[in-house]
């Protein structure tokens, strides 16, 4: 994981994208809603800087879910996912305090992976 | 011609003769124009926006700001190597519950009335040692960039969560900020002939579909004060009040306000001030 | 009224009036705008300095006494150059553009490129833009209303030219005065009220 | 591995020789599938070919598939668009949209326990179909809603 930088202009130039996730997992009756939260610009290849230059694209193209290690969901995603995306899903079975765990890969080789425990 | 004009209307403003003050008991109405307003009763598209609002404040992204913002609070950061946990934020050292809601407000270590962005920005100055040029050198998120300052408010604001706006009005800075802040809302300039309060000094007005609060009534002044720091979709960043203000001002069609200036602070105090009493709930999204 | 009798009078008048305390925040709120702001782009600071209209439009809330009100109502009438050829309908498809786009005269805008009509911010016109402001008043069915005498296309042109020369405080920009549209512009987005072919009379 | 899962790696089109591999059991089929992206739907610049790359060439029209999403976007850079499948066996779901240049958005796979149901933020380069498919027991199935894009804030 990147550091923050102390100097406060050292963030700059599209390198603080890969900041933590946000995962929230809930139990109510059997069913556990995940919602995760994740910091990623997803340029679509096709957006105009101010000076007319294309910005490359840059998106998540698949991520993974898994409770205690098993998977259940998994996702691809175009370039059209919003920018910084969001997803919610429903399990069953999941109990307070198993294990999630999110990663993403995006289509420059990017990784990111991060853990919550169900609440 | 323009010249004596003017000198003429100063007199005008300035005269209290008889008959100018009978005219001025008899004001034609400012908005008045060629015909009735369009009706403003809650259209259709409003109310589908509305519907819509719940679930996108749910899956608002400013909670990654907000804990971005945290870990930042945290640190020990800047040539001193001190985390920003002994910043008084106004309601005592390293007390950061409560602190957004209450400000602007007069800081007597600084002699001046701060709004949150401000102060933060002069504890990393004089807790961290940074240098205030760095800190308002870019200070707007852009797609490649959001600046630390903008997490932190974030994540300060984040922690008034559910608490009542209450901007103090006593020390006499306090006070003057409030009425400064109010001529600079009214205040008509540049090509466009436009005031702040030009957009935003009426009920349920809209500019396209976006609804523009009247930051002079309490209801919506707390509309406007409401969700902000916001995720605005635009752009999919992250931005605070004082950025708010630089963009009304950019559509103004004003020179640009300085970033942490006295005028954008006493803009922030108007806006807060009016909104007070309400309860405020947390970091939003704004489209 | 004699210039000079005018300009004594202002000098004295504008003496006195420093003295009232109610001016002071405001006073106050011209200096501060005036030190914490600087030009950026094309938005320089000149632009912060009030020209008559602006001046007593803010002096008075907006609320000028009638007296003064017709008097700079009539000197702002003055300025609006009506085309030549005395035609005032331009081409309705090219004003519909026109009304929106909300561009211009931002500090982002590069000066030179053309501007928006900035119309659809504030009003509504074609029942197939819903996309509206409510700052102003409707303009759809304005034709079918008001008429499209060549009356009312003078109203319509000297409105868009100078807005203050109708109504003093106006919220509306002074789009011709102030350069910002071209007269065949004008013309253009007279014809998009007017025009009885144009979407906003169907 | 079930035959649903089967019919979806078909879909992805290069993953024949990795799906056998599966079926072999050489690779945990999770790991196969995340480090896999079907380029071909994502990438297709038209609703039939994005369809056809996830395996859905001719879905059905269907009242089971709940599709959530906003008359008009408030801003089409963040459109919230929910699916829920109440059709039984739902495996996987797609959302489109299609007047995007590359209409395919997202697609989930559920397994293990999973609901066939998400939520997910789209971008919407203007008014536009919204189009969402469900794939169950190989065979799949579709719902629209029609999405207006309007011009916002101060236009400048």
């Amino acid at each position: 994981m990147r550091r923050l930088s102390a100097h406060p202009d050292e963030n700059d130039k599209g390198k603080n994208m890969a900041d933590p996730m946000k995962i929230r997992a809930t139990v109510s009756g059997d069913v556990c809603e995940i919602k995760v939260l994740m910091s990623h610009p997803m340029e679509t290849g096709q957006r105009k800087e101010s000076d007319g230059k294309l910005v490359p694209a840059h998106f998540i193209q698949t991520f993974n879910i898994a409770v205690n290690g098993k998977t259940v969901i998994d996702g691809g995603c175009g370039p059209s996912v919003s920018r910084n995306p969001v997803f919610a899903f429903k399990v069953k079975g999941p109990k307070a305090g198993d294990k999630v765990t999110v990663s993403w890969v995006d289509n420059l080789g990017e990784k990111r992976t991060d853990e919550a425990t169900v609440a | 011609m323009r010249r004596i004009t003017a000198l003429c209307v100063a007199a005008f403003a300035a005269a209290s003769m008889p008959q100018l003050a009978a005219a001025a008991k008899t004001p034609k109405k400012a908005a008045t124009a060629a015909s009735a307003p369009a009706p403003e009763a809650k259209d259709a598209a409003t109310a589908d926006f509305e519907k819509f609002r719940a679930i996108l404040e749910e899956d608002n992204p400013a909670e990654l700001f907000e804990a971005k913002g945290e870990d930042l609070w945290k640190q020990k950061r800047g040539p001193n190597k001190v985390s920003l946990e002994q910043c008084d934020l106004g309601v005592g050292p390293g007390v950061v519950k409560g602190a957004y809601v209450q400000t602007p407000r007069y800081f007597a270590d600084a002699d001046q009335v701060m709004d949150i962005e401000r102060r933060i920005a002069w504890c990393m100055e004089k807790l961290q040692g940074f240098k205030h040029e760095d800190l308002v050198k870019k200070p707007f998120s852009n797609p490649n960039y959001t600046p630390d300052l903008v997490s932190l408010v974030t994540y300060v604001a984040a922690q008034s969560r559910g608490m009542k706006v209450a901007i103090p009005q006593k020390h006499p800075k306090e006070i003057a900020a409030y009425k400064i802040g109010a001529e600079i809302f009214k205040y008509r300039a540049g090509p466009y002939d436009f005031a702040c309060a030009t957009c935003h000094g009426e009920d349920g007005r809209r500019i396209r579909m976006q609804q523009l609060p009247n930051l002079a009534s309490k209801r919506d002044a707390m509309r406007a004060y409401a969700g902000w720091p916001g995720y605005r979709m635009t752009g999919g960043l992250m931005h605070t009040l004082q950025w708010r203000m630089n963009d009304c001002f950019r559509q103004q069609r004003f020179p640009e306000p300085g970033y942490l200036s006295d005028a954008v602070t006493d803009l922030l105090t108007y806006l807060g001030v009016n909104a007070n009493g309400n309860i405020y709930k947390g970091p939003g999204i704004k489209r | 009224m004699n210039h000079t009798k005018t300009l004594l009078l202002a000098a004295l008048l504008l003496g006195a009036s420093a003295a009232q305390a109610g001016d002071d925040y405001h006073a106050q709120a011209i200096s501060i705008i005036k030190h914490d702001f600087h030009d950026k782009g094309q938005a320089t600071m000149d632009r912060l300095e009030n020209d008559a209209v602006q001046y007593v439009c803010n002096r008075y809330g907006n609320n000028p006494p009638a007296a003064l009100a017709q008097m700079l109502q009539a000197e702002q009438a003055a300025t609006v150059k009506l085309p030549p050829d005395g035609k005032l309908l331009g081409d309705w498809k090219r004003g519909e553009k026109l009304a929106q786009s909300g561009t211009g005269f931002t500090w982002t805008d590069r000066p030179g490129l053309p501007v928006g009509g900035n119309c659809y911010n504030c009003h509504e016109i074609s029942p197939k833009e819903m996309s509206f402001g409510t700052l102003g008043p409707s303009l759809r069915n304005f034709a079918k209303l008001r008429g499209n005498t060549p009356e009312m296309e003078k109203y319509v042109y000297t409105k868009i030219y100078n807005s203050k020369s109708h109504n003093l405080c106006s919220p509306m920009p002074r789009f011709g005065y102030i350069g910002a549209l071209t007269e065949q512009q004008i013309k253009d987005l007279v014809a998009l009220i007017l025009d009885p072919s144009s979407p906003a009379n169907q | 591995m079930d035959a649903t899962r089967r019919t979806l790696l078909k879909g992805i089109g290069s993953t024949g020789v990795l799906a056998a591999a599966i079926a072999a059991g050489v690779l945990r089929p999770t790991r196969v599938y995340a480090a896999e992206y079907n380029k071909v739907a994502f990438e297709a610049k038209d609703l039939a070919g994005g369809l056809k790359g996830i395996g859905a060439a001719s879905p059905v029209d269907s009242k089971d598939i709940v599709l959530t999403a906003p008359e008009i976007a408030e801003n089409g850079a963040v459109v919230s668009v929910t699916v829920a499948s109440k059709i039984p066996g739902t495996s996987s779901i797609a959302v489109f949209v299609e007047k995007n240049p590359m209409p395919l958005s997202a697609h989930f796979q559920f397994l293990n326990g999973a609901l066939p149901e998400a939520r997910v933020n789209v971008k919407m380069g203007q008014t536009s179909l919204i189009k969402a498919v469900a794939i169950a027991n190989g065979k799949a199935y579709v719902t629209q809603k029609e999405v207006k894009v309007t011009m916002g804030g101060c236009g400048g």
